[in-house]
C-alpha cells in the first residue's frame, strides 16, 4: 500500500522519537546494567574487569555491617513513611477542609522542605538537635526523614481529595457514623490511591536518602546509602553491587507482579 | 523559650523514638552481668569480618561495628560523651595526651588485658589508657611501568610531569606535614607563616592531584602512577600490579600514624571491651587479621606469627623505616591548618 | 438559652476536629522547618571556638569569609553546574516527556515506570557505575583501546564533566516528571486548532505548546535546580575529593572542619538563592501549582 | 399544626458578612411532602443542610420531632439525606452502601441483608446489588441513593435537587416514582429544586424562598392561583405583571392605574392611592379586535410562538410592555401586527401589596 506524503512524514517523526526515547533510556539503564555487571567481578575490590564470579553473593550474607545497614534503612525507611503519610493524610484533609487563622502560612511552610536544598534543612535540624542536647541516632534520622516526607505526603494527597469527598463525609455522617467511623470507612478509602502514593514516594525517598541520614546519624549504625557514600574512599567491594542487583531484582519482581494482580484484577471486573 | 523548646522537641522525640522500640537504648543494666553487647567505632575495612565472628560466638554477644570518615569524628565523638553509644573508639597517637587530659578516657586496666604483653613498647604511648591496634607508614608509591619521573622526596611530586597522575590521602593533618617536611619544617608546626608556606606548597601539589582517596583503585587501574598512600593499601595495590613500587626516599621524613582503640568516658561494657582488647592481641588472631589486612603491626608476636607472604610483603620493604615523624597535638593551631585545608579544597 | 451562648457552642465544637487534624502538620513544620532554619541564621553571626564549638558572640566573621573570592568562586561555579544541568535536563527532559505523552495511556504509564525503575535502586551505587565504566581500565577506555580509537586511555573520571554526566542521569526524572505531566494535560485540540488557522508546527509549538507548558517546565526547574545547588553526594562519588561545590563546602564545615558559623552561613546563602528562583518563579506562576509527582 | 415533625423558629444563616439566610419560620408536618422552591442561590439547600446539621445556624431553633438538634451532629439526628450528586461511596458495592447506615449502628447481619433486600426490591434494584456505583446509570444510582437513605427508616427525608442530573423523561418518570413512594412509606419528605413543575407535581406544600426569605408558603394551587408576592407571580409559571395604583376600590373590585393603561382586578385590602402589582396567566388573559365592555389595553400583535401543545401570542402595549396569552391553537381571528384590545376578568387576575415579603 502506497503511504502518501504525510504518512511517510509521521513515520518517520515516530521512528526518530523512539530513537530518540530509546537513547534517553539507555543512558538511565547503562548505570544499572554497569553495576549488576560488576557484582560479578572477581576483584577484591572494582578496580577493574577481572573475569566471573559468584561469591560476592555468598559473600554478602557475612558482611554484617552491609546486612545490618540494609535492615536499618528498611526499618527507618518503613517508620517514616507511617509517621509521615499518618502525619499528612490527617494534615491533607485538615488542610483542605478547614479554614483557620495561619492556615496560609503552614501551607507556604510546607513547601519550604521541598524548595529548600536538604543539606540546609539537615545542617539546620542537626544544629538544634544539638542545642536541646538530643543524641543522634534512630530518632533524629526518623525526624529528618518525616520532615522532607510530610510535604511530599500532604501535596500528593491533597491532590488526591476532590470535592466530592466533602459530600461524601456528609452522607456517611447523615447515615449515622460518627467522624472516626466516617474518616475509616469513607474518607480513608477513598483516598486511599493518593495515600499508597504517598507512602511509596515517602519510602522512595527515605530509603535513597544520603544527605539527611549523613548529617543526623549517630554514627553508632548507618543506612545503608551512608555506608555506601563511607566506602567511597576506601573503595566500594564487590559484594555492595552484589547487595544492590538483589534488590533491584526484587523491585523489578515486585513491579511484575504487580502488574499481573493490576491485570487479573481488571479482567474479573471486566466479566461481570 | 528554650526549655519550652527543648520540651516539645522532646515530645516529638518520643512520639518517633517510641515507635522504633527498644533498638535505641542499650541495655541498662549492663555493669551487673557480663555484657552482651558490644559497640565499636573505627575505621571501615580495618577488621576481619571473621575475627569479629569469632568474638561474638566465643562471649555469646552482639559486636555492632560503625565508621568514621575522619579522625575528626573519633574526637567528635570523644568529647561528646562518646561512653553513652561506643565501647571501644578507635584514635591515633597524636591525641591521646589531650585525651587523657580532658578526661575522655577510661583508664584501662592492663591485667585484663594480659596479652597486650605482645606489644612493642617501643609503639606504645600512653600506656593504661589505650591499646595499640595496627599502624602505617604513609609513603609515597609509583608505578615504575608508567611513571615518568623518580621520585625520591615529597618536592619531587611537585614535578609538573605528574600532572593529574597522583592520588593521596586526604586530611589537613595528613597532608600538611608533608609540605611542611618538604619545606624543612617541623611536621607538626604551630607557626601560622610556615603553615602558610605549607599551603602554597600543597597548592602546587593539587595541581598534580587526580583524586582525594582510592589510591588503591587509581593505582591498579593505572588510573594515576603515584600514590600517597598507607602501606596496607600499597600492600593490596602491589599484590594486583607488580610495577608497583616504593619511592626510594633519600632524606625526606614519612609518617608512621598508630591507630589504637581508647574505652570512652563512662562506657557501659568496660568488661567485653577489655576481653576484646585482650582477644586482638592474641597472636594467633592478630596474625590472621594480619593476612586479610596487611598493614604494619606493633604486636612482635603476632608478626612472627603471620604467614611467609605478610612477612615478606614488599609493601613494607624499604630502607628508611627509621626515618619517621609521628602525628602531634597542635592545640589552637588546629584552626588555622583547617581554614587553609578548607581553601586549598576550594581554591581551583 | 441565650442567642449568644448558641453562637458561642458550635464553635467550641468545631475546634476539636480542626485541631486534631491541622495541628500535627502545623506543629511539625514549626518545631522541625521553622525553628531550625530561623536557629540557623542565629548560628551564621556567631563566632566560632578552637575546637569548632559555637560561641555565642555575635560577629560578620562568617559572612566576610564567604565574600573571599575563592568562596565566591566555589558557590558561582556550584550556580553554573546546578544551572547547566538544568537547562540540559530540559533540553533532554522536554522532548522526551513529549514523546511519552504522545503515546496511548497504557504504553505511556509503561514508560514512566521504565523511566522510575533506576531510580529506586540506589543512587551511589549508580553513581559508582558511572566510575566503573570510565576509569581508566574500565570498559570504555579498554573498547576505545581495542578498536585502536585511542593510543593511550583517556581520563574520563574525577572530572567536572563526568560530575555533569551524574547530575543529569540523577535529576533527569525530576525533569521529566512534571514536564510530562503537564504535556499530558495539553489538549490535542488545541494543536489541531492551531493548525486549522494556519499555523505550522514551529508556530504552534512555540505559540501554544509551550506557554501552555510553562507551569511545567518552571517546575522542572525548581525541582532539578535546587536539588543539584546543595547535592553533594556526586562530586563526593565522582569528583574524586578534588571537584567540590557548595553542598561539600557546607557539609564539610559540619564534619572534618568543623566551623558551624561558617556552614549555616552559606546554608543561609543557599536559601537566599532559592528564595530569589523562587520569587521569580511566583512572578510566573503560583506556587500551589506546582507539579511535584 | 399540632405535631409538627419539623420546626424552623428564627433560624437564620450567615457566611462571613453574608446572610444567606434569614429569619426562617416554618412547621412541617409528619407525612407532608414540603418542597423548597426558589432559584439558585436563594437559601433552599442552606436550609435544608441546617436541618440535616451539615451547616450551623447562625442563630434560631431548629426542632425535630419536637426535640432542639441545633447543637447536635448530623450522625446523631434521625433525618436522612439524598444528595444531588447522590454522593455514592465510591469503593463500596450498592449492597454495602445501602447497607452502609444499619452497619454503622451494629444491626444484626441477617437483619441488615433482610432489610437491604427489601430496599434493593423496592426501587428496583436487585439485579444491581453486587456493582460498584461508577457502573450503575444516573437513574441508578439515585435510586441507591434514595434506598440507601431509606432503608435507616429516618422520619424525615431531605432530598436535594435529586433529580437534577437526570434527563427530562427519566426526571418525570422519577418523580411519580418518588411522589409513590412517599404516599406509601408515609414518611416526610422536604425536597428541594429549582423546578417549579416538578414542585406543582410532587409536592403537598411548596416554600418559595427568594434571597434568603420564604416568600410564600402554601399548596401548588394557592401558589399558582393566589401568588402572594411579586417574585413568586413571576417565578411559578408564567405572569404578567403590572404595576400600578389604586384609583378606585368598588367592593372587591379595584381599579388599577397602569403605565400601559387603567384596568380592574379582584383584591381585598386595598386602599385608593396604594401602589400595588397586578398579576395575569396567559391563559387568562383575553384580546379582542373589537373594542369590549368595562376595561381593556390597548395592543398590537407581535408575533406568535408555536410550543407543541400551547400557542402564546405576544402583544405590545401602548407603553412597549410585552404581554402573552396563550391558547390551545392559535386565535385565527387575529393576525400580526393587528390592533386589539386586551382584557380578562377581574377575578382571574391577582392583586398583589407592594413589598410583600415573606407571607408566613
Amino acid at each position: 500500500m502506497a503511504l502518501t506524503r504525510r504518512e511517510k512524514k509521521e513515520r518517520r517523526i515516530n521512528i526518530l522519537s523512539n530513537i530518540y526515547a530509546f537513547l534517553v533510556y539507555a543512558v538511565l539503564y547503562i548505570p544499572v546494567a554497569v553495576m549488576i555487571a560488576f557484582s560479578f567481578n572477581n576483584q577484591r575490590y572494582n578496580y577493574y574487569w577481572n573475569g566471573f564470579t559468584t561469591q560476592w553473593y555468598g559473600k554478602l550474607f557475612s558482611n554484617s555491617a552491609l546486612i545490618n545497614s540494609l535492615w536499618y534503612s528498611i526499618i527507618i525507611a518503613i517508620l517514616s513513611t507511617i509517621i509521615s503519610v499518618i502525619i499528612g493524610t490527617i494534615g491533607a484533609l485538615g488542610l483542605k477542609k478547614y479554614e483557620f487563622k495561619g492556615k496560609k502560612v503552614i501551607n507556604n511552610m510546607l513547601y519550604i522542605p521541598i524548595i529548600v536544598p536538604e543539606i540546609v534543612l539537615a545542617v539546620a535540624l542537626l544544629i538544634i538537635f544539638m542545642k536541646v542536647g538530643l543524641s543522634l541516632g534512630m530518632g533524629s534520622i526518623l525526624i529528618g526523614h518525616c520532615t522532607f516526607c510530610i510535604p511530599y505526603a500532604v501535596v500528593t494527597i491533597k491532590g488526591r481529595i476532590s470535592g466530592d469527598n466533602d459530600t461524601l463525609e456528609e452522607a456517611s455522617m447523615d447515615l449515622g457514623a460518627n467522624r472516626i467511623q466516617t474518616f475509616l470507612r469513607v474518607t480513608l478509602p477513598t483516598i486511599f490511591p493518593g495515600v499508597m502514593s504517598a507512602a511509596f514516594l515517602s519510602f522512595t525517598l527515605s530509603f535513597d536518602d544520603v544527605v539527611m541520614s549523613n548529617m543526623l546519624a549517630g554514627a553508632r549504625q548507618s543506612t545503608l546509602p551512608v555506608l555506601i557514600l563511607s566506602m567511597n574512599k576506601s573503595g566500594i567491594t564487590p559484594d555492595v553491587n552484589a547487595l544492590t542487583t538483589i534488590m533491584v531484582l526484587v523491585i523489578v519482581t515486585a513491579m511484575i507482579l504487580n502488574n499481573i494482580i493490576q491485570r487479573s484484577l481488571k479482567k474479573k471486573k471486566g466479566k461481570i | 523559650m528554650k526549655k519550652l523548646l527543648a520540651l516539645l522537641l522532646a515530645g516529638a522525640m518520643t512520639l518517633s523514638v517510641a515507635a522504633c522500640g527498644g533498638n535505641e537504648a542499650p541495655a541498662e543494666d549492663a555493669n551487673a552481668e557480663a555484657s552482651t553487647e558490644l559497640n565499636i567505632y573505627m575505621w571501615q575495612q580495618y577488621i576481619s569480618d571473621e575475627l569479629i565472628a569469632n568474638f561474638e560466638a566465643e562471649n555469646n554477644c552482639k559486636v555492632n561495628l560503625s565508621y568514621m570518615s575522619d579522625n575528626a569524628d573519633a574526637i567528635n565523638k570523644l568529647t561528646a560523651g562518646g561512653g553513652e553509644e561506643y565501647d571501644l573508639i578507635m584514635t591515633c597517637d597524636a591525641y591521646m595526651e589531650s585525651l587523657i587530659a580532658g578526661g575522655y578516657v577510661e583508664e584501662i586496666n592492663l591485667d585484663n588485658v594480659p596479652n597486650s604483653a605482645n606489644i612493642n613498647d617501643a609503639y606504645w604511648v600512653s600506656k593504661g589508657y589505650c591499646v595499640p591496634y595496627l599502624m602505617n607508614y604513609i609513603y609515597v608509591v609509583y608505578d615504575s611501568a608508567t611513571c615518568p619521573i623518580e621520585i625520591t622526596s615529597y618536592n619531587d611530586l611537585l614535578d609538573p610531569a605528574l600532572k593529574g597522575q597522583i592520588s593521596t590521602i586526604d586530611g589537613a593533618r595528613n597532608l600538611f606535614p608533608m609540605a611542611l617536611v618538604a619545606l624543612g619544617y617541623d611536621p607538626n608546626s604551630t607557626n601560622a607563616d610556615e603553615l602558610a608556606e605549607a599551603y602554597d606548597w600543597l597548592v602546587k601539589f593539587n595541581e598534580n592531584v587526580a583524586a582525594y582517596g582510592n589510591a588503591e583503585q587509581n593505582l591498579t587501574n593505572g588510573t594515576v602512577s603515584v600514590a600517597v598512600t598507607y602501606d596496607g593499601n600499597a600492600s593490596w595495590a602491589m599484590a594486583e600490579k607488580d610495577t608497583i613500587k616504593i619511592a626510594p626516599f633519600t632524606d625526606d621524613a614519612i609518617q608512621l600514624g598508630m591507630d589504637l582503640y581508647v574505652i570512652p568516658k563512662g562506657a557501659k561494657h568496660v568488661d567485653l571491651a577489655e576481653k576484646f582488647l585482650d582477644y586482638i592481641c592474641t597472636p594467633e588472631v592478630m596474625a590472621k587479621n594480619l593476612g586479610e589486612f596487611p598493614y604494619s603491626c606493633p604486636n612482635d608476636a603476632a608478626v612472627e606469627a603471620a604467614s611467609e607472604t605478610y612477612k615478606n610483603d614488599p609493601a613494607r620493604q624499604f630502607d628508611y623505616k627509621e626515618n619517621v615523624f609521628f602525628q602531634e597535638d597542635v592545640g589552637e593551631a588546629l584552626t588555622i591548618y583547617n581554614d587553609y585545608y578548607q581553601k586549598l579544597k576550594v581554591g581551583e | 438559652m441565650s442567642m449568644t451562648d448558641q453562637a458561642a457552642m458550635p464553635k467550641k465544637k468545631n475546634l476539636l476536629p480542626k485541631l486534631a487534624m491541622a495541628g500535627p502538620v502545623s506543629l511539625w513544620m514549626i518545631l522541625f522547618v521553622t525553628i531550625p532554619l530561623f536557629y540557623i541564621i542565629v548560628i551564621s553571626f556567631m563566632s566560632r571556638g578552637v575546637f569548632g564549638d559555637v560561641v555565642y558572640k555575635p560577629t560578620l566573621e562568617s559572612y566576610q569569609t564567604i565574600l573571599d573570592p575563592t568562596y565566591f568562586q566555589v558557590i558561582l561555579k556550584s550556580l553554573k553546574a546546578a544551572g547547566v544541568t538544568t537547562l540540559l535536563c530540559i533540553l533532554i527532559g522536554y522532548p522526551f516527556a513529549y514523546i511519552i505523552a504522545r503515546k496511548p495511556k497504557d504504553v505511556a504509564a509503561k514508560m514512566i515506570t521504565l523511566l522510575m525503575i533506576p531510580f529506586w535502586t540506589n543512587s551511589l551505587m549508580r553513581l559508582n557505575a558511572w566510575l566503573l565504566l570510565f576509569q581508566t581500565s574500565g570498559p570504555v577506555n579498554n573498547f576505545l583501546m581495542n578498536t585502536g580509537l585511542v593510543s593511550k586511555p583517556i581520563s574520563f573520571i574525577y572530572t567536572d564533566s563526568l560530575v555533569m554526566v551524574g547530575l543529569i542521569t540523577n535529576m533527569l526524572p525530576f525533569a521529566v516528571l512534571p514536564l510530562y505531566s503537564t504535556i499530558e494535560k495539553l489538549e490535542r485540540s488545541l494543536l489541531e486548532a492551531s493548525a486549522d488557522l494556519g499555523a505550522n508546527a514551529r508556530t504552534t509549538f512555540m505559540k501554544i505548546t509551550l506557554p501552555i507548558t510553562f507551569p511545567g517546565i518552571f517546575s522542572a526547574i525548581i525541582l532539578v535546580f535546587i536539588p543539584s545547588l546543595g547535592i553533594y553526594t556526586v562530586t563526593d562519588m565522582l569528583g574524586g575529593g578534588k571537584v567540590l561545590y557548595i553542598g561539600n563546602i557546607i557539609k564539610n564545615q559540619f564534619g572534618s572542619i568543623r566551623n558551624w558559623p561558617l556552614g549555616a552561613a552559606l546554608s543561609v546563602l543557599l536559601i537566599l538563592v532559592t528564595m530569589l528562583l523562587i520569587f521569580i518563579y511566583t512572578r510566573f506562576a503560583k506556587i500551589e501549582d506546582m507539579e511535584v509527582v | 399544626m399540632n405535631n409538627p415533625i419539623i420546626t424552623l423558629e428564627g433560624v437564620e444563616k450567615r457566611f462571613g458578612n453574608n446572610l444567606v439566610v434569614k429569619n426562617m419560620n416554618l412547621e412541617i408536618a409528619e407525612g407532608e411532602f414540603l418542597t423548597m422552591l426558589g432559584p439558585s442561590g436563594c437559601g433552599k439547600t442552606t436550609t435544608l443542610r441546617m436541618i440535616a446539621g451539615f451547616e450551623e445556624a447562625s442563630a434560631g431553633i431548629i426542632k425535630v420531632e419536637g426535640e432542639r438538634v441545633e447543637n447536635k451532629e448530623p450522625f446523631e439526628r434521625n433525618v436522612n439525606t439524598v444528595f444531588q450528586n447522590y454522593a455514592l461511596f465510591p469503593h463500596m458495592t450498592v449492597f454495602n452502601n445501602i447497607a452502609y447506615g444499619l452497619t454503622i449502628k451494629k444491626v444484626p447481619k441477617a437483619e441488615i441483608n433482610e432489610r437491604v433486600t427489601e430496599m434493593l426490591k423496592m426501587v428496583q434494584m436487585e439485579p444491581y446489588a453486587k456493582r460498584k456505583p461508577d457502573e450503575l446509570s444516573g437513574g441508578q444510582k439515585q435510586r441507591v441513593a434514595i434506598a440507601r437513605a431509606l432503608v435507616n427508616r429516618p422520619k424525615v427525608l431531605l432530598l436535594d435537587e435529586p433529580l437534577g442530573a437526570l434527563d427530562l423523561k427519566l426526571r418525570k418518570q422519577m418523580q411519580i416514582e418518588l411522589k409513590r413512594l412517599q404516599k406509601k412509606l408515609g414518611i416526610t419528605f422536604i425536597y428541594v429544586t429549582h423546578d417549579q413543575e416538578e414542585a406543582l407535581t410532587m409536592s403537598d406544600r411548596i416554600a418559595i424562598m427568594h434571597d434568603g426569605i420564604l416568600e410564600q408558603l402554601g399548596s401548588p394551587t394557592e401558589i399558582y392561583e393566589h401568588p402572594k408576592t411579586k417574585f413568586v407571580a413571576g417565578f411559578i409559571g408564567e405572569s404578567n405583571i403590572f404595576d400600578g395604583k389604586v384609583t378606585a376600590v368598588d367592593g372587591n373590585l379595584l381599579t388599577v392605574e397602569t403605565e400601559a393603561g387603567s384596568l380592574q382586578v379582584c383584591g381585598e385590602g386595598f386602599a385608593v392611592g396604594e401602589e400595588m402589582h397586578v398579576s395575569i396567566r396567559p391563559e387568562y388573559l383575553e384580546a379582542s379586535t373589537s373594542p369590549v365592555a368595562g376595561f381593556s389595553l390597548d395592543g398590537k400583535i407581535k408575533d406568535f410562538i408555536y410550543q407543541g401543545s400551547v400557542v402564546k401570542t405576544t402583544i405590545d402595549l401602548v407603553n412597549g410592555q410585552e404581554v402573552k396569552y396563550s391558547r390551545f391553537e392559535q386565535d385565527q381571528t387575529v393576525s400580526e401586527g393587528q390592533k386589539v384590545y386586551v382584557y380578562w376578568k377581574p377575578e382571574k387576575a391577582v392583586a398583589i401589596k407592594k413589598n410583600e415579603q415573606g407571607a408566613v
